[in-house]
């Protein structure tokens, strides 16, 4: 007969602000924005600049903790002690040591937590001064307001070591990009925002199921602690709830880095969504699912890489293969670059799916996703600042065909020198060493693992999306209409597309960030 | 000073070429006259060097080239052997290029300007690269300047290649050699891997300290004498040699009757050492050797054509030589002295190409003066052009045999060797003597025709006599001299031509059946016609006249297998091979077309998506743990 | 032995070509004729140095890596910048960069667009970065490099009389090239994952020492399909024929000339030395493909009707042997191999000149509308053409001969082709046939024959003197092959697993 | 005492009716009551699952002592998918509104025109809008 | 089997029947109202679980706050108030449905009958009271907490900027939106 026993909770959570600085400067420039707006409605600069430097902030502190190079954790539950009425604590479960268990930390800052956190920022920052002349000049409050929100929720993910801070933080990374696609406020826009809803409610209730079958088999909602159970070797009854929950999970992330089949709201949106969020999707919005994947697999499962390394090596190839495929015939600019991002996606996941049993291998796989990321993000922005400019100055707006380019290296030599170059970063060959290199990145880990089916299929794919990357360049150079106008280019844009530009630039010269964003231990 | 001899025997006809062909076009005749009179000077100084000096084996030329452990060296050599021949050629080519000066005046139209240059330093080239053939100390170097001969064949048979049939003969003459000499680049192979040297001369030591592997000798006699046998137009590579005489006369006189062909039988007899440490394969080399010698003679006796006649007759004749040094293993000549079993192959090497280049030349002129090559067009040249028809008669005597031209002298040493071979008691031998026996009754026959026909017969010239420039004229009495007079050479020979044994048997038998034949085809007018073949029947005439039709046994087994494999070939590459790479894109775009189909627009088929990609993948992964 | 000094070298021969096209590309006053001009005396600069190279690096040894340059680049993965030059790659770097002058000499009349010029120097300086690479991944970047800039002139400035052709042609190229590439960065990635490093002389010191058979197979497939696209080797080669009758002059002559033997060149420098147990295995499928690509490419151009496209068919036959070289795995087929890359390169660039300078004349490159008469309308390219031609066909005493020769003789006496060696040998040496007779045939249709009136001037005198240093080359090469030779007799030895010793 | 299994079951019945409502739904706003009901299925399996002891299933068979989780994940975590879900359906209620006000309608039918494969999609949608008006 | 388990059955009955009508029901209203019962008769399990304040969560916001949204929601898109058959998709559409439901319940009651089985569970009811809740949430997962708060502001401004009436034309002064 058991004596009665008891658990008290031991010490309150300590909030490091400094660590959270990225999340909270976002909240808090949303904040100052919609006081703002309360007090003097209508005001344009100041909202503009105010969001802009919650982000720089954010940005700021992201340099700082990554300068610092101290790894935090930050609110931490104090776990709690168990006590019965006999004296000592009970024999608890080998897998719950120690003594003072359930402890665990939401927030932790890594270099897995900064990187996210960088590009993410890097995104958001030229989605915003995108966004100032097109979405963001209606509604300059709501806009800046869902997008500091949004950014918020994405780098608040990017720390999250609970499955309770990644469901909210990956629900604050989408609901309010639904309202700024719905900013357009017409049919289209109201059809793109219900398209991405219903599946990100569905999504979020595959991943809720997930989660809760995580719980049920492990009995807590800390990644760590699930990690140590997990390795510890349960049961096979509880290891099989384990994975049905572990890939809910992934299924419940999968719509937001656009994984076939999780993806098929991905053209659709962005075609009816506003260019600079489309471009806020394909960038910060997918890091945000990117890390969300990332933090659960790499860090709470990767004992359970026997189910879903495969899973997602299938998946990834699946996901290039299918969004290339599709890809090819695109005529329309954004839908073009809404099927390439589903085929980047298929990349960005490829190296997970080499992922095994030492820790290492887990490591090199994240740093791989994260360093593609990275590539990708930056020459994703190039290409939107340069077709939200050409959307900008064509009749036919957003939903131009690649045909608007016809000739545009006689009319705007500079504008399509930078996007034939970030075409080639995204399709991954010189001068794009950028790109060249984060295909190296991705794959090493694939080879080294010796997935060949996976790995062979991702290499013909780079020639796939090769073909309607080509394309695109070929339009530019090719005799076209020499009489069209030349381009007023606002400073905001200006600095995107020169910020990008030289981003790509900076990233193939300087290819050793790409391969080296994630030295030290994942945690 | 031996070394600079050989050096400029070579250098100076190519520097002949290079300068016709980048000076004044006024000068390209100066240079080459110029050029090979040089090389003939160069030749004789180093005959006489050579003589009293002793041969000098390596003469730098080329540097050498370092292939892994094996360092060929790009080399001239020189000895007797290759003095004496370079003379012959030189002299040749001397004889040709003054001819050739006079032979192309007021050629050339309009829209076809004269290609007396280019055709001069062709000559010049050739002469140059026939120099390298003979000095050659290294087999590679002497595959440089065989097919750099083949090359000057093909140019040069391509004169006037407006005419189709030049064009034809040019590729065929190229095509068939070079099938041949794929031979001698297998066997430079072979004995690079087998060997370990390409050198002649360290070939032919090794051959005869039997340091080479019986299995690598075999090989690479076998290839080289493929190689042979396509450059000596022998059975069975012999038909590009009839149809070469599409050339202009001179260059017939030159390579088709005088130097390259009997390149082929020259390599056996500098490579002999080697030759004969595979008799098997030297038997072989006789048997084709005694098939083309009577077949070739069999045809000329029908032909139609002065010039083929010539041409088959140089067949027939090349295949002496071929035979007296493919029967040298047979042969019993004390310990194998190499040189003395090549000598009369070399003999009637020397001999041939001395009356052959008169009798083309001579042929020459009567082509220009009658304007055409057929025998039908000719006649009566005693009368017209006397001297003329005497010289042509000197060049058929020599080519008869009958003594005591230079022919006669020549072919008997072969006829002596083969007597020889046969007394020691092999089929061969026997075979050789029959067959080269039985030839002297048909070059006697052939060459009284030939005569019989241009110098007797109807005249058929136009009446006012035309004149013959001299520079046509002084090179074939400059031939004649050594046509008569070869066997002078005999009471003297130079050390290559010592082993020359001239039975009195086989001599007195062959002078006679010579002399019968050659009165035989010359008593042909006075029994009612002209032309002696047409005392043969009907359906064999056509047949010598086609040479057993075996031009068309090679285009039905070896030229429509090969265009038809290369029609096929071309409708693979597209229908096959690259169908598959053609079919990508229909294949991707139809992919994407299918794919594309799921995206309807209606949002809760995209979530139906998801909830199917959830259940899938959990099903999956529940499957793998 | 070896010395230092001169380590600027080889990063200044990498870069100034690229940063001369940097320079073209930004500037965009400068009128076409002024740009070639520009990129003539930059690649005549990249020539001089090229040959200062070639000159200490002989000085030095060729039989060891000199000039050596290396940098930190991308040490996450390992990647140096590291440069050099050995008996190899020097040849090809002064190949390079003799096309670099040609071609641009030949843009200051034909054609000028300061875009190709552009492209142009691109092309010599990414290849040049390959043929000097001692990294792996640096070997893979620069290899990668040429693709674009070739792209852009196979789609631009192609022929483009049929709508879509040049883009198509070039898309094809591009895709089949990138494909086989990105095949092989898989080999070579599993090489520098299983041996730490990727260090090419490091790695061919190793010989393999240390990577199991079946990883050195698995990456030799990978990396062997990756070159043998880019070689072409048959059947992956018909991306060849469509680019090569599109391309302009200037795009032919480069991807005959340079972006061929990147394939080559990668076999020899990566594939041989540093997977030899791999190698042997893939051998003799290499050498099996080669000798059909001989045979197949000279039958193909027997009934072949245009004459760029026959040009670019017989590269595949000339390719053939280099394979079947490579394939042997001797020394002397090594040097073959090498040997007869860079005749080919010579010759098939001379023979582009030719044909882009009768097309211009003519309109077309169909052979039945080019001819008669060459050699009596335009006697100066009619002889040219006879001379490309008679190269082509591997007449000895020119350069493609000794290449041909020596790797039929690897072939012969390899162990590494085991019971097929002579056989291959023996077809291959077949195939030379072949291509005297598809060249005399072309002579036969184009150069010979009744000419007709009025069509084209001759050769000018710009035309001679950009075709002449070919010719001259072709000539030096084949009869004095002695320092080509020379030069990759020592080197072969290292890169080949037991020194090359044949049994 | 209480069979755990009863509730999960409760809680899969419910997340099946939520799939098909969601699915079979032409109305958007009949779409979000099935949507409701999976995430309720959700937060049935979380409240379920917290009524086990620390360690979840995985520490059921080993625990000698049954001791609660203080911090009580399942139920908290529940409360946070209760408010996500509200404001999940203030967003999508929106939206439908803006949906209904710039068609007339909130059947999803109606609403294909995005779709690449969908009969009304067109590549240029704003010239073809414009030619209408 | 306990009282409890027989409390629990009745609410389970009850509120899997009235999530079947809610997502069947052929009247718009109707669905709405069986919503109602279901969300309702989930707070009862709740109870029953031991979860109190998940419970009394549940009832205010879902059946106070989202049902009434929901039905505004109907009313304002003028659902009809009659029998529609046009408020399912075709019959297709539903069949795909209903595999799609059955497949995503079946594979979740298969995988927990098997991980489950027959686990009995102590029920506490101390312990989803308000205090240890309090405690907890403001102790382990005060982020989460926070983050909510954010989301829940963005949801705010997102729905309000949304439902606004689009802005007057003339401020599309660039052509773009």
């Amino acid at each position: 007969m058991l004596t009665e026993t008891s658990a008290r909770l031991t010490g309150v959570p300590s909030i490091d602000l400094v660590a959270l600085l990225p999340v909270i400067a976002p909240v808090v420039a949303l904040l100052l924005i919609l006081l703002a707006d309360a007090l003097r409605p209508g005001l344009r600069l100041p909202s503009d600049l105010i969001g802009l430097a919650g982000l720089l902030t954010a940005a700021g502190g992201v340099a700082y903790l990554a300068l610092d190079g101290e790894d935090r954790n930050t609110a931490c539950s104090g776990g709690f002690v168990v006590t019965t009425g006999q004296t000592g604590p009970t024999r608890l479960p080998e897998s719950l040591s120690p003594a003072e268990f359930g402890f665990g930390c939401s927030y932790v800052v890594s270099d897995l937590t900064l990187a996210v956190q960088g590009i993410v920022l890097l995104g958001a920052v030229a989605c915003l001064l995108l966004a100032l002349n097109g979405p963001g000049a209606k509604d300059r409050t709501a806009h800046h307001t869902l997008l500091l929100a949004t950014v918020a929720g994405a780098t608040a993910l990017a720390g999250a070591r609970d499955l309770a801070t990644l469901t909210v933080a990956l629900e604050t990374a989408t609901l309010p990009t639904i309202g700024l696609i719905a900013l357009r406020r017409d049919a289209q826009g109201a059809q793109a925002a219900v398209t991405m809803l219903l599946t990100a409610i569905a999504s979020l209730g595959m991943l809720l199921l997930g989660i809760g079958l995580l719980f049920l088999a492990t009995g807590s909602l800390y990644l760590f602690r699930i990690a140590d159970v997990l390795a510890a070797g349960p049961d096979r009854p509880v290891l099989v709830v384990a994975v049905a929950g572990a890939v809910l999970s992934l299924a419940g992330i999968g719509f937001k880095v656009s994984l076939v089949p999780f993806h098929m709201w991905t053209p659709d949106t962005y075609a009816g969504a506003p260019l600079p969020i489309a471009a806020f999707l394909s960038t910060v919005s997918k890091a945000a699912g990117v890390s969300a994947a990332v933090v659960l697999l790499g860090i709470g499962l990767p004992a359970l890489h026997e189910a879903w390394a495969p899973l997602i090596g299938i998946l990834a190839v699946l996901t290039m293969t299918v969004g290339n495929l599709i890809a090819l015939r695109q005529n329309v600019a954004v839908r073009l670059l809404a099927w390439s991002t589903v085929a980047q996606a298929g990349w960005v996941m490829l190296p997970f799916a080499a992922a095994g049993p030492s820790r290492d291998s887990v490591r090199e796989a994240t740093a791989g996703a994260i360093g593609y990321l990275l590539a990708y993000v930056v020459a994703s922005l190039a290409v939107f600042a340069v077709v939200v400019l050409v959307a900008r100055h064509h009749r036919s707006g957003e939903e131009h065909t690649l045909q608007t380019y016809r000739g545009l290296s006689r009319t705007e030599p500079v504008a399509s020198a930078v996007l034939a170059f970030a075409l080639l970063c995204l399709a991954g060959l010189p001068p794009g060493v950028m790109g060249l290199i984060a295909k190296v990145v991705a794959l090493r880990p694939v080879v080294d693992a010796e997935v060949w089916p996976v790995a062979v299929i991702a290499a013909l794919n780079v020639a796939l999306a090769l073909a309607y990357y080509l394309r695109w360049v070929a339009l530019l150079v090719a005799p076209g209409d020499r009489s069209a106008p030349r381009w007023r280019l606002r400073p905001a844009e200006g600095i995107v597309l020169g910020g990008a530009a030289a981003g790509c630039l900076g990233l193939s010269v300087g290819a050793e960030v790409i391969a080296g964003l994630l030295p030290g231990i994942l945690h | 000073m031996t070394e600079s001899a050989a050096l400029l025997a070579v250098l100076l006809p190519a520097a002949a070429a290079v300068f016709g062909l980048l000076t004044k076009r006024s000068w390209a005749a100066d240079w080459a006259v110029l050029g090979s009179a040089g090389a003939l000077i160069a030749a004789i100084a180093e005959l006489t060097l050579v003589s009293t000096d002793g041969p000098v084996s390596s003469i730098g030329l080329l540097g050498s080239a370092q292939l892994g452990s094996i360092t060929i060296g790009l080399d001239l050599r020189s000895d007797q052997l290759s003095a004496v021949v370079a003379v012959m050629v030189a002299l040749v080519a001397l004889c040709v290029q003054i001819y050739s000066t006079a032979y192309f005046q007021g050629e050339g139209t309009a829209e076809t300007p004269t290609r007396y240059r280019a055709y001069a330093a062709t000559v010049s080239m050739f002469t140059a690269a026939m120099m390298l053939v003979i000095h050659a100390g290294d087999l590679v170097l002497l595959l440089i300047g065989w097919e750099v001969m083949g090359l000057a064949s093909y140019l040069l048979v391509g004169h006037h290649s407006e005419r189709a049939a030049a064009r034809a003969a040019a590729v065929k003459a190229f095509l068939i050699t070079r099938t041949g000499d794929i031979g001698l680049v297998l066997a430079v192979v072979v004995l690079i891997a087998g060997a370990g040297t390409t050198s002649i001369a360290e070939l032919n030591r090794a051959a005869a300290e039997n340091e080479i592997g019986h299995g690598t000798a075999v090989t690479a006699v076998l290839l080289l004498l493929a190689a042979v046998v396509g450059k000596s137009a022998q059975f069975p590579l012999h038909t590009w040699l009839p149809d070469a005489m599409e050339g202009p006369t001179p260059v017939s006189a030159l390579i088709h009757a005088a130097t390259m062909v009997v390149a082929g039988v020259f390599l056996v007899a500098r490579m002999l050492p080697l030759f004969l440490t595979a008799p098997g394969a030297l038997q072989i080399g006789a048997v084709l050797a005694s098939v083309s010698m009577v077949g070739a003679a069999l045809a000329a006796l029908a032909q139609t054509d002065l010039k083929r006649l010539l041409a088959y007759s140089t067949i027939s004749q090349v295949a002496y030589m071929l035979a007296a040094v493919c029967v040298a293993s047979d042969r019993e000549l004390g310990s194998g002295d190499p040189v003395g079993l090549a000598a009369p192959g070399v003999a009637h090497l020397l001999s041939h190409g001395a009356f052959k280049a008169l009798l083309f030349l001579a042929a020459g002129c009567v082509v220009h003066i009658v304007g055409s090559t057929a025998l039908a067009d000719m006649g009566g040249l005693w009368r017209t052009h006397r001297s003329l028809a005497v010289l042509f008669g000197i060049g058929l005597l020599g080519l008869a045999g009958v003594p005591p031209f230079g022919g006669f002298w020549s072919k008997e040493a072969v006829l002596g060797a083969a007597e020889e071979a046969a007394h020691a008691g092999t089929w061969v031998g026997w075979m050789v003597l029959v067959a080269g026996v039985a030839t002297i009754v048909l070059t006697g026959l052939y060459a009284g025709r030939a005569w019989s026909i241009v110098a007797m017969g109807r005249t058929q010239l136009s009446p006012a006599p035309h004149h013959l420039p001299a520079a046509m004229v002084f090179p074939l009495y400059l031939l004649a001299v050594p046509s008569v007079a070869f066997g002078v050479l005999l009471l003297w020979p130079p050390e290559v031509l010592h082993g020359l044994h001239i039975q009195p048997g086989t001599a007195i038998t062959g002078a006679l059946l010579a002399i019968c034949a050659v009165a035989a085809a010359l008593a042909a007018p006075r029994l009612g016609t002209a032309d002696i073949a047409t005392a043969l029947p009907a359906r064999a005439q056509t047949v010598l006249l086609d040479a057993f039709g075996f031009d068309r046994v090679i285009r039905v087994l070896v030229v429509r297998p090969v265009f038809w494999l290369a029609t096929v070939v071309k409708a693979a590459e597209h229908d096959v091979i690259d169908a598959y790479v053609r079919a990508t894109g229909p294949t991707t775009t139809i992919a994407g077309k299918l794919l594309r189909l799921a995206q309807t627009g209606l949002a809760s088929a995209y979530a139906a998506w998801v909830f199917v990609g959830a259940v899938v993948i959990t099903v999956a992964g529940m499957a793998l743990v | 032995m070896t010395g230092t000094g001169y380590t600027w070298l080889l990063p200044v021969l990498v870069l100034l070509p690229l940063a001369g096209a940097l320079v073209l590309l930004a500037v965009p006053l400068l009128s076409d004729r002024l740009a070639a001009w520009i990129g003539t005396a930059i690649g005549g600069v990249t020539l001089l140095l090229s040959l200062l190279a070639a000159f200490v690096t002989w000085d030095r040894g060729f039989g060891r890596m000199q000039l050596q340059a290396r940098t930190d680049w991308i040490s996450a993965l390992g990647l140096e910048a590291s440069l050099g030059l050995d008996g190899v790659s020097t040849p090809l770097v002064l190949l390079t960069a003799l096309l670099a002058v040609l071609t641009c000499l030949h843009l200051t009349r034909a054609e000028p667009d300061r875009l190709l010029v552009v492209c142009v120097l691109t092309v010599t300086g990414g290849a040049i970065a390959t043929f000097t690479a001692l990294d792996l991944l640096l070997f893979f970047v620069a290899f990668e490099t040429v693709l674009i800039p070739m792209w852009f002139v196979i789609g631009v400035w192609g022929d483009g009389r049929q709508e879509g052709q040049p883009a198509n042609a070039a898309a094809r190229f591009v895709l089949y090239t990138a494909a086989g590439s990105a095949v092989m960065l898989l080999g070579i990635i599993l090489v520098i994952t299983r041996t730490g490093t990727s260090d090419i002389t490091e790695l061919i010191q190793r010989g393999g020492a240390g990577l199991s058979a079946t990883t050195q197979t698995v990456a030799a497939v990978l990396i062997v399909i990756g070159l043998a696209v880019k070689t072409p080797m048959w059947p992956l080669h018909t991306w060849l024929p469509p680019a090569h009758t599109i391309a302009p002059t200037t795009g032919s002559v480069l991807l005959a000339g340079v972006l061929l033997k990147l394939g080559t060149y990668g076999l020899v420098r990566v594939a041989v030395p540093i997977l030899p147990a791999g190698m042997a295995n893939v051998a003799p499928w290499l050498g099996g493909f080669a000798v059909t690509g001989i045979v197949w490419a000279g039958l193909a151009c027997l009934v072949e009707r245009d004459l760029k496209r026959l040009v670019a068919l017989s590269s595949v036959a000339h390719m053939g042997f280099v394979l079947l070289g490579v394939a042997s795995m001797t020394p002397t087929g090594l040097q073959g191999a090498l040997f007869a890359n860079i005749a080919h390169g010579v010759v098939s660039a001379l023979l582009f000149f030719v044909v882009g300078a009768l097309k211009d004349r003519q309109h077309s490159s169909d052979l039945q509308q080019l001819g008669p008469g060459l050699r009596d309308r335009m006697p100066r390219l009619g002889w040219l053409l006879t001379f490309g031609a008679v190269a082509g066909l591997g007449l000895p005493g020119l350069a493609v001969f000794w290449g041909e020769l020596l790797a039929v003789a690897g072939a012969w006496q390899s162990s590494g082709l085991g019971m097929l060696n002579r056989p291959f040998a023996v077809i291959a040496a077949a195939g030379t046939v072949i291509a005297a007779a598809y060249w005399l045939r072309v002579l036969r249709v184009l150069w010979q024959g009744r000419p007709e009136p009025g069509q084209g001037p001759d050769a000018t005198r710009h035309e001679t003197v950009t075709m002449m240093p070919l010719v001259l080359a072709t000539v030096g090469l084949g009869l004095v092959p002695g320092p080509l030779l020379g030069a990759t007799a020592g080197v072969v030895r290292l890169l080949l697993p037991g020194g090359g010793a044949v049994p | 005492m209480i069979h755990l299994l009863g509730p999960l079951v409760l809680a899969s019945v419910l997340a099946g009716l939520g799939v098909y409502g969601i699915l079979a739904r032409r109305n958007a706003v009949l779409v979000l009551i099935g949507a409701e009901l999976l995430l309720n299925a959700a937060n049935l399996l979380l409240v379920a699952a917290s009524t086990l002891p620390a360690g979840g299933l995985a520490a059921l068979g080993q625990a000698t002592g049954q001791v609660q989780d203080p911090l009580i994940p399942g139920q908290s975590m529940a409360i946070f998918v209760i408010t996500i879900a509200a404001a999940e359906i203030g967003v999508a209620l929106a939206i439908v509104l803006l949906l209904f006000r710039a068609r007339g309608t909130v059947e999803l039918t109606a609403v294909q025109e995005l779709g690449e494969a969908s009969a009304t999609y067109t590549e240029t949608p704003q010239t073809a809008k414009a030619n209408g008006q | 089997m306990s009282g409890l388990e027989v409390l629990f059955i009745a609410l389970a009955v009850l509120g899997g029947a009235s999530g079947l009508l809610a997502v069947t029901s052929p009247r718009v209203v109707h669905c709405a109202l069986w919503l109602v019962v279901c969300l309702g008769s989930l707070a009862g399990v709740y109870l029953v679980l031991g979860a109190e304040v998940v419970a009394l969560v549940q009832i205010l916001v879902y059946v106070g706050a989202v049902v009434v949204l929901v039905i505004f929601a109907l009313m304002l898109t003028r659902a009809p108030v009659d029998p529609s058959p046009r408020l399912n998709g075709p019959p297709l559409q539903k069949l795909a449905a209903g595999a799609a439901g059955l497949a995503v319940g079946g594979i979740l009651a298969g995988t927990l009958i098997y991980a489950v089985g027959g686990t009995e569970v102590q029920v506490r009811s101390g312990q989803g009271g308000a205090k240890p809740i309090g405690e907890a949430v403001f102790s382990g997962w005060l982020l989460p907490f926070e983050l909510l708060s954010v989301l829940l502001l963005a949801a705010l401004v997102a729905a309000i900027a949304v439902s606004r009436r689009p802005a007057d034309r003339k401020r599309d002064e660039d052509g773009t939106r």
